[in-house]
């Protein structure tokens, strides 16, 4: 469709614009402190691995890593639960406000976290939840619930409603059409709310920094975020660090970008 | 002062009277979790007045950075538990910006947290927790025997309308270093004004053009935050300007000296000798330029001694000097006050161990071990003749004056505000050049004195 | 079945929003008890010039960034959509920096302009080391730079919904204009333009939600500088509301940018998603 | 016994009501087809009678059991669909087993009745695909087998061979048919292609917007149409309606359209109300002749408008008197457009206030 060279211009263009400004993160993490404020910089690092080091002993990086897959692994799974009756509800209802119902959603996904971060502590102070990871998880869930609501609807909306009436007479009540019939025909829905929703707790700051302040229990943002010391930049602990915390997510995209593409498009299921 | 601690707390009955009937459901509901446990109240008011006993195990919660050098601090935290076993010290860590600490820890106090029993407070803070009534006085426990025999300055900092609320853990105050070599080379010593730095700056980097091309005379901490108030206070400062009236009522921004003293950052330090680039400093950034071996002055906090002879980050280890900032011609050097208070929360249900924790921490014997290990000047007076102490610090000598000199920034319960009108005002007329000084120093003292004025019946 | 949904967003969501909303309206100080002070925050609000200044830095950040992004994000999307080999390792590759947690991107960003050691400089000027700009000290390239890192992170997303919206496009509406003997160009223009139409909608609303609350980039960037030339309106709130304490004010900046957004986002679901979502399945 | 009776069933939308008092009974292992333009509220019958939608009002009994609080899994009923409503993840195999997986019977006999099922339809090639990789006509099949596995009570098909082309439809309308009287089991069938009604039902209830219009063999809806629209709607092409007025005295009913008058000799005056009033008169295009004129035939003389020659026989438009009529010829029928011509009545369909005027043959 677009001609070759063009074409070929733009694949570099789109690759190299994505990567490179992160290779050069990679690079910075092999290189050793004094080579990393070199003026003018240098390009190939010694290929040391102090930075890794550090981070991975020093740092307790592994530590962060896992609170963070444990917060986010919860959030989605949570979330989805909790999404997937709602969004099937939502498709289905033949209710005339539910545009409104879906507005109101992406309303709530709107308020700024800095709004609503002082009353969500003061709720989990009194829930015993700070300074725990079900505490950051369940804020989570209602913030990234608008977004995989508003994904699993439109979803389940192009799925026919057919298929769940003959589940139904096949002898299906309501909820074993939905996990028997409907969820496996959602499935590139369901995968895509999870990715976003994995992905938001995963990066998630500002109520991680709020919420957990016992480093035995802090994410990999803030954990991160943390390794400023009073006054030194520790730019290749950084630079490590985040080439850790980032493999997991480039891993998980390279094994399931066909569905989060598929998933997006919800048109994908054939009718 | 019970008013203003009413200001910040955000649960208060007194609203629902005045709001209708039919809103105070609604408005209650809310109110729920805005309601402070009773017994943290409790704790607050009884505090002192019920010692625990000694053998019960007490864990005391302490927000703290992560420091430069984490063993020197959990070797001291070991010490203390092995001196006191009944008590747990255990570290929440926040992020190491003064701001961004402040945000959380302050976040948790709002909240009346009663988990929270220690904290540490930057020297700018005391005002604004008195008011709050977030920090425990300390009045009963600090005994002005035992001040005595601090800095003054930090004692200063720690008070607040005749009470104590910390407990310095140290002192920082701005200094200059310089590129010893450098200046010898050139047959200068030290500059004791900010125009024969100026001249000595220029006259080198006319003279090492051509060998270091990136060489700059200043490097400094100019970013918008709040080391950029204390860069320019030591400049207002030595020009016997200041930021607010001698009573703390009003600003005074306007002021011929203060003016003056701006545009000399502007023109001279800025634009000839430090390049906006130092707009984006900030402490360490600034560093980096000197140790990288490209600036002659640097003015920065103690630490950076210690740093500037590590060869793992330096290029100019042995070559460094350390003085008194300069003054200008009329006016006297003036060191901003920075540094760390020790603060017990009002809210803390264990009051009297925090105490014995923060006791053991400011001893001599550990801030021997925080001077020694990790460069952290004394805030005890005596430490200064210590011969351990001088010996892995000897620049401290001479800077004993800049420490007992140094200058606080302004001492009010709104502070914050302050800092942000003083960053906005000073980051603007460096960074648009084209503007007009006084203006923007007319609209800073109207915002300022705003605050003030609603300060002034409390 | 909905009713555990609504319960969390009820819990974690709406009650904090409505409770932020009844602290707007009370006052920060003085006096013996917080007053009711009604609208007089959102009253200050309109007389405040940093709130002014912020407020347009702000759009024009939302402007520039989502425009930005849409575009790249099209682009993106319509080179990834194209079938050659290794396809899949070019959209992972597009992917990663949407994967790459904010505080993080921003802080490489930093890095990555920092007048000295940055690499950007090491790419423009190489060893003409006093040609090296400082670009986050410059009001224009510092706000230049956060757009920058804003596009970088995120117009992978946008490709990716924009991609979605591309890929229910039929190849029989391809062939008919190409049979009508359209250019490439004018099949781009006429057939998949409109047809993107909702694809683009979705992603600039979700965007511009997004770039309306942008807050870490400047949080980790620049911190507001210099001069105030990168303060956004959330950063304002921010500072306002953690860091000054005024919690009257600072919820008051929030609710307003809360309920811009939302008049923005409901005329957004009247139009474009009621057409999604009214449609009934066959 | 009765397998299957609605009793004054309604049903509303909101405020738009769908269905108006519908009520018949289908005598266990019949075959019943409703029939009806799209919209008539056939298909919402059809729902209700599976029990996926509720009745606003009405009952439903099988066998004689009201199963109104029955829901659809407990009503032992299996739906073919339109769209076929296979379920894309599972292979054809898994497909049929569903419903018995769902019943709880034990996997032997699952094995055997889907053994049993795919010889039947033919279809045990098919048995370890998925649906989208069959044929229209295959899915089709596997719908069939699906609902024909579960040995159910009563079979519902919602128009299920309206995707088919018409070759397909047409035999699957004959396997069908085999089928049903192989099994003998009652079944509900939705269509609004009068063709299948025909071929297909032992009854046919026809609806109009939400009311039955007539129910009755297949040949009495074809030859007494109890209203204009039945007679409208069955045949084809259709019945020629012309809309007139009557007039009724003592020998004789007078039927007027335009300048036409046709007389019928009419004893049974206490049907009609009035002596006067507006009527429709109905003439099946295969009920005409071109001659030669037989006892009681009516002649009509008109000109030919259009000829359509659909090989075995043709369909001649005529204008009469300004009244346009469609006719019915016999194959080589040779005459063309413009040229006049003269057909002859077999039988005329009268309808007065809606209702079928019973006519003695003229």
């Amino acid at each position: 469709m677009i001609h070759r060279p063009v074409l070929l211009g733009g694949i570099l263009l789109a690759v190299l614009g994505s990567l490179c400004p992160f290779l050069w993160f990679v690079l910075t993490s092999f290189k050793s402190q004094i080579q990393v404020e070199a003026i003018p910089p240098t390009w190939w690092p010694d290929g040391s691995l102090v930075f890794y080091a550090s981070a991975l002993f020093e740092h307790r990086l592994l530590h962060y890593v896992r609170n963070s897959v444990t917060v986010a692994g919860g959030t989605t799974v949570i979330a989805l639960v909790v999404a997937t009756p709602a969004a099937y509800a939502l498709a289905r209802l033949r209710l005339p406000g539910k545009t409104w119902i879906l507005g109101g959603l992406l309303c709530v996904a709107m308020f700024p976290p800095i709004v609503i971060a002082g009353p969500v502590w003061q709720i989990l102070e009194r829930l015993g939840g700070l300074n725990t990871h079900w505490g950051l998880v369940l804020p989570y869930v209602s913030l990234t619930l608008p977004l995989a609501v508003w994904i699993l609807t439109t979803f389940f909306h192009e799925l026919p409603v057919e298929l769940e009436e003959a589940a139904r007479i096949d002898g299906c009540t309501t909820w074993q059409a939905l996990y028997k019939i409907m969820l496996p025909l959602a499935a590139p829905g369901l995968f895509t709310a999870a990715i976003l929703t994995f992905i938001y707790a995963w990066n998630e700051f500002f109520f991680a920094l709020l919420i957990l302040t016992n480093p035995e229990r802090q994410t990999l943002p803030v954990g991160i975020a943390l390794f400023q010391g009073e006054f030194i930049m520790p730019w290749g602990e950084i630079a490590a660090a985040s080439v850790i915390a980032t493999l997991p997510l480039i891993i998980l995209v390279l094994l399931f970008q066909r569905g989060i593409i598929d998933g997006l498009s919800s048109g994908a299921v054939k009718k | 002062m019970n008013g203003f601690h009413a200001v910040f707390s955000i649960a208060s009955s007194s609203p629902l009277r005045r709001l209708s009937p039919w809103a105070v459901g609604l408005f209650a509901a809310s109110l729920l979790s805005n309601v402070p446990f009773a017994h943290c109240r409790d704790f607050g008011t009884a505090r002192g007045s019920s010692p625990t006993l000694v053998s019960s195990p007490v864990t005391l919660h302490f927000v703290t950075w992560k420091a430069d050098h984490p063993r020197v601090w959990d070797e001291a935290i070991q010490r203390f538990e092995q001196v006191h076993p009944h008590i747990h010290i255990k570290r929440e860590i926040a992020p190491h910006s003064s701001t961004a600490y402040h945000d959380l820890l302050t976040q948790k106090l709002r909240n009346r947290d009663g988990s929270l029993d220690l904290f540490f407070m930057d020297v700018i803070w005391p005002a604004e927790f008195a008011t709050a009534g977030w920090a425990l006085p300390l009045d009963d426990y600090f005994l002005p025997s035992e001040r005595e025999k601090f800095l003054p300055a930090t004692i200063a900092s720690g008070m607040y309308r005749h009470h104590i609320y910390g407990v310095p853990s140290r002192i920082d105050g701005g200094m200059l270093y310089y590129r010893k070599a450098l200046l010898e080379k050139y047959g200068f010593s030290p500059p004791s004004t900010w125009h024969e730095l100026v001249h000595q700056a220029q006259a080198i980097l006319e003279g090492e053009r051509t060998t270091n091309p990136l060489l700059r005379g200043y490097s400094g901490q100019f970013k918008q935050y709040e080391g950029l108030v204390c860069d320019m206070l030591e400049f207002v400062g030595s020009h016997n300007g200041s930021f607010l009236t001698d009573d703390g009522r009003r600003s005074n921004l306007t002021a011929p000296e203060s003016l003056q003293a701006v545009q000399f950052v502007r023109e001279q330090i800025i634009q000839r000798l430090a390049t906006p680039a130092a707009l984006t400093y900030q402490e360490s950034e600034s560093l980096a330029v000197f140790l990288q071996g490209n600036a002659v002055f640097h003015r920065n906090w103690p630490y950076a001694w210690g740093l500037a002879n590590d060869p793992q980050y330096s290029k100019i280890v042995g070559k460094v000097g350390v003085t008194t900032l300069p003054r200008f011609s009329e006016g006297k050097s003036t060191a901003a006050l920075g540094g760390w208070l020790y603060g017990i929360s009002a809210y803390s249900r264990h009051p009297a161990e925090a105490w014995t924790f923060i006791e053991f921490m400011a001893s001599p014997e550990m801030q021997k071990h925080f001077a020694v290990h990790a460069s952290l000047a004394p805030s005890r007076l005596a430490l200064y003749a210590d011969p351990e102490v001088l010996h892995a610090n000897p620049q401290y000598k001479d800077l004993l004056s800049v420490f007992q000199t140094a200058q606080p920034r302004p001492r009010t319960p709104v502070y914050p505000i302050v800092s942000h009108v003083l960053q906005r005002y000073f980051s603007r007329v460096l960074a648009f050049p084209e503007t007009d000084i006084r203006e923007e120093a007319q609209e800073a003292d109207r915002k300022i004195n705003r605050f003030l004025a609603l300060l002034r019946d409390l | 079945m909905a009713f555990p949904a609504l319960t969390f967003v009820a819990v974690f969501s709406l009650y904090p929003a409505m409770d932020s909303f009844l602290l707007s309206l009370y006052s920060d100080f003085p006096g013996p008890e917080r007053s009711f002070v009604g609208f007089g925050h959102y009253a200050e609000l309109l007389h405040d010039p940093v709130a002014h200044q912020a407020f347009i830095v702000t759009l024009g950040f939302v402007l520039l960034s989502t425009t930005l992004e849409l575009l790249m994000g099209t682009g993106i999307a319509l080179v990834v959509h194209e079938r050659f080999r290794g396809r899949g390792w070019v959209r992972a590759a597009v992917l990663i920096p949407w994967a790459i947690p904010t505080v993080v991107a921003s802080q490489m960003w930093r890095f990555l302009l920092n007048d000295q050691y940055g690499a950007i400089n090491a790419i423009l000027f190489g060893d003409r080391v006093n040609a090296y700009v400082p670009w986050l000290a410059d009001p224009w390239t510092a706000f230049g730079a956060v757009v920058l890192a804003d596009v970088w992170k995120t117009s992978s997303f946008t490709g990716l919904l924009v991609l979605a919206g591309l890929q229910v496009i039929p190849e029989e509406t391809y062939d008919a204009a190409r049979v009508d003997g359209a250019t490439a160009w004018q099949r781009f223009r006429h057939v998949t333009l409109p047809l993107l139409k909702p694809a683009l909608l979705t992603a600039l609303l979700f965007r511009t939600i997004d770039a309306f609350r942008v807050f870490d980039l400047v949080f980790v960037m620049t911190q507001g500088g210099p001069g105030d030339a990168t303060q956004v309106i959330q950063f304002y709130g921010y500072k306002t509301l953690f860091t000054e304490g005024r919690v009257g004010y600072g919820t008051t900046i929030s609710v307003t940018v809360f309920v811009a957004m939302a008049i923005l986002s409901l005329f957004y679901v009247r139009t474009v998603g009621s057409k999604v979502l009214q449609r009934e399945p066959a | 016994m009765a397998g299957l009776e609605l009793q004054h069933i309604e049903k509303t939308f909101g405020r738009t009501r769908v269905l108006h008092d519908v009520s018949f009974e289908v005598d266990d292992g019949k075959f019943i087809v409703l029939l009806g333009p799209s919209g008539c509220g056939k298909s919402t019958l059809l729902r209700i009678i599976a029990g996926l939608e509720p009745q606003t009002r009405g009952s439903v009994s099988f066998g004689g059991q009201c199963v109104d609080d029955v829901p659809p899994p407990d009503r032992d009923v299996a739906m073919v669909f339109q769209h076929y409503a296979l379920y894309p993840h599972l292979t054809v195999r898994e497909n049929l087993a569903f419903g018995l997986k769902m019943r709880r019977e034990p996997k032997p006999v699952i094995e055997a009745r889907i053994a049993e099922t795919a010889a039947l339809l033919e279809i045990h090639d098919l048995l370890d695909r998925k649906p989208k990789e069959l044929s229209g006509g295959q899915q089709q099949r596997v719908a069939m087998g699906r609902a024909i596995v579960r040995k159910p009570k009563l079979f519902l098909f919602d128009e299920p061979l309206s995707n088919l082309d018409a070759r397909l439809r047409a035999s699957m309308r004959v396997e069908l048919k085999k089928l049903h009287q192989r099994l003998g089991t009652t079944m509900v069938y939705v269509t609004h292609d009068q063709s299948e009604a025909m071929t297909l039902g032992h009854a046919i209830v026809v609806m109009n917007h939400g009311k039955i219009q007539q129910i009755g063999r297949p040949e009495q809806i074809y030859h007494e149409p109890a209203n204009p629209f039945v007679a409208g709607f069955i045949g084809n092409p259709p019945m020629n309606l012309f809309e007139g007025s009557y007039r009724l005295d003592q020998r004789q009913l007078e039927f007027l359209v335009g300048d036409l008058t046709f007389g019928f000799p009419f004893q049974a005056h206490e049907l009609i109300g009035a002596d006067t009033g507006t009527a429709t008169l109905g003439v099946r295009p295969e009920d005409v002749t071109f001659g030669p004129q037989g006892p009681g035939h009516v002649a009509i003389t008109g000109t030919i408008d259009l000829v359509e020659n659909l090989g075995n026989d043709s369909i001649v438009h005529m204008m009469v008197k300004g009244e346009s009529l469609m006719a019915r010829t016999s194959f080589g029928f040779r005459q063309h457009a413009g040229e006049s011509i003269t057909i002859y009545v077999k039988n005329f369909h009268l309808f007065i206030n809606d209702n079928r005027i019973p006519l003695p043959s003229p």
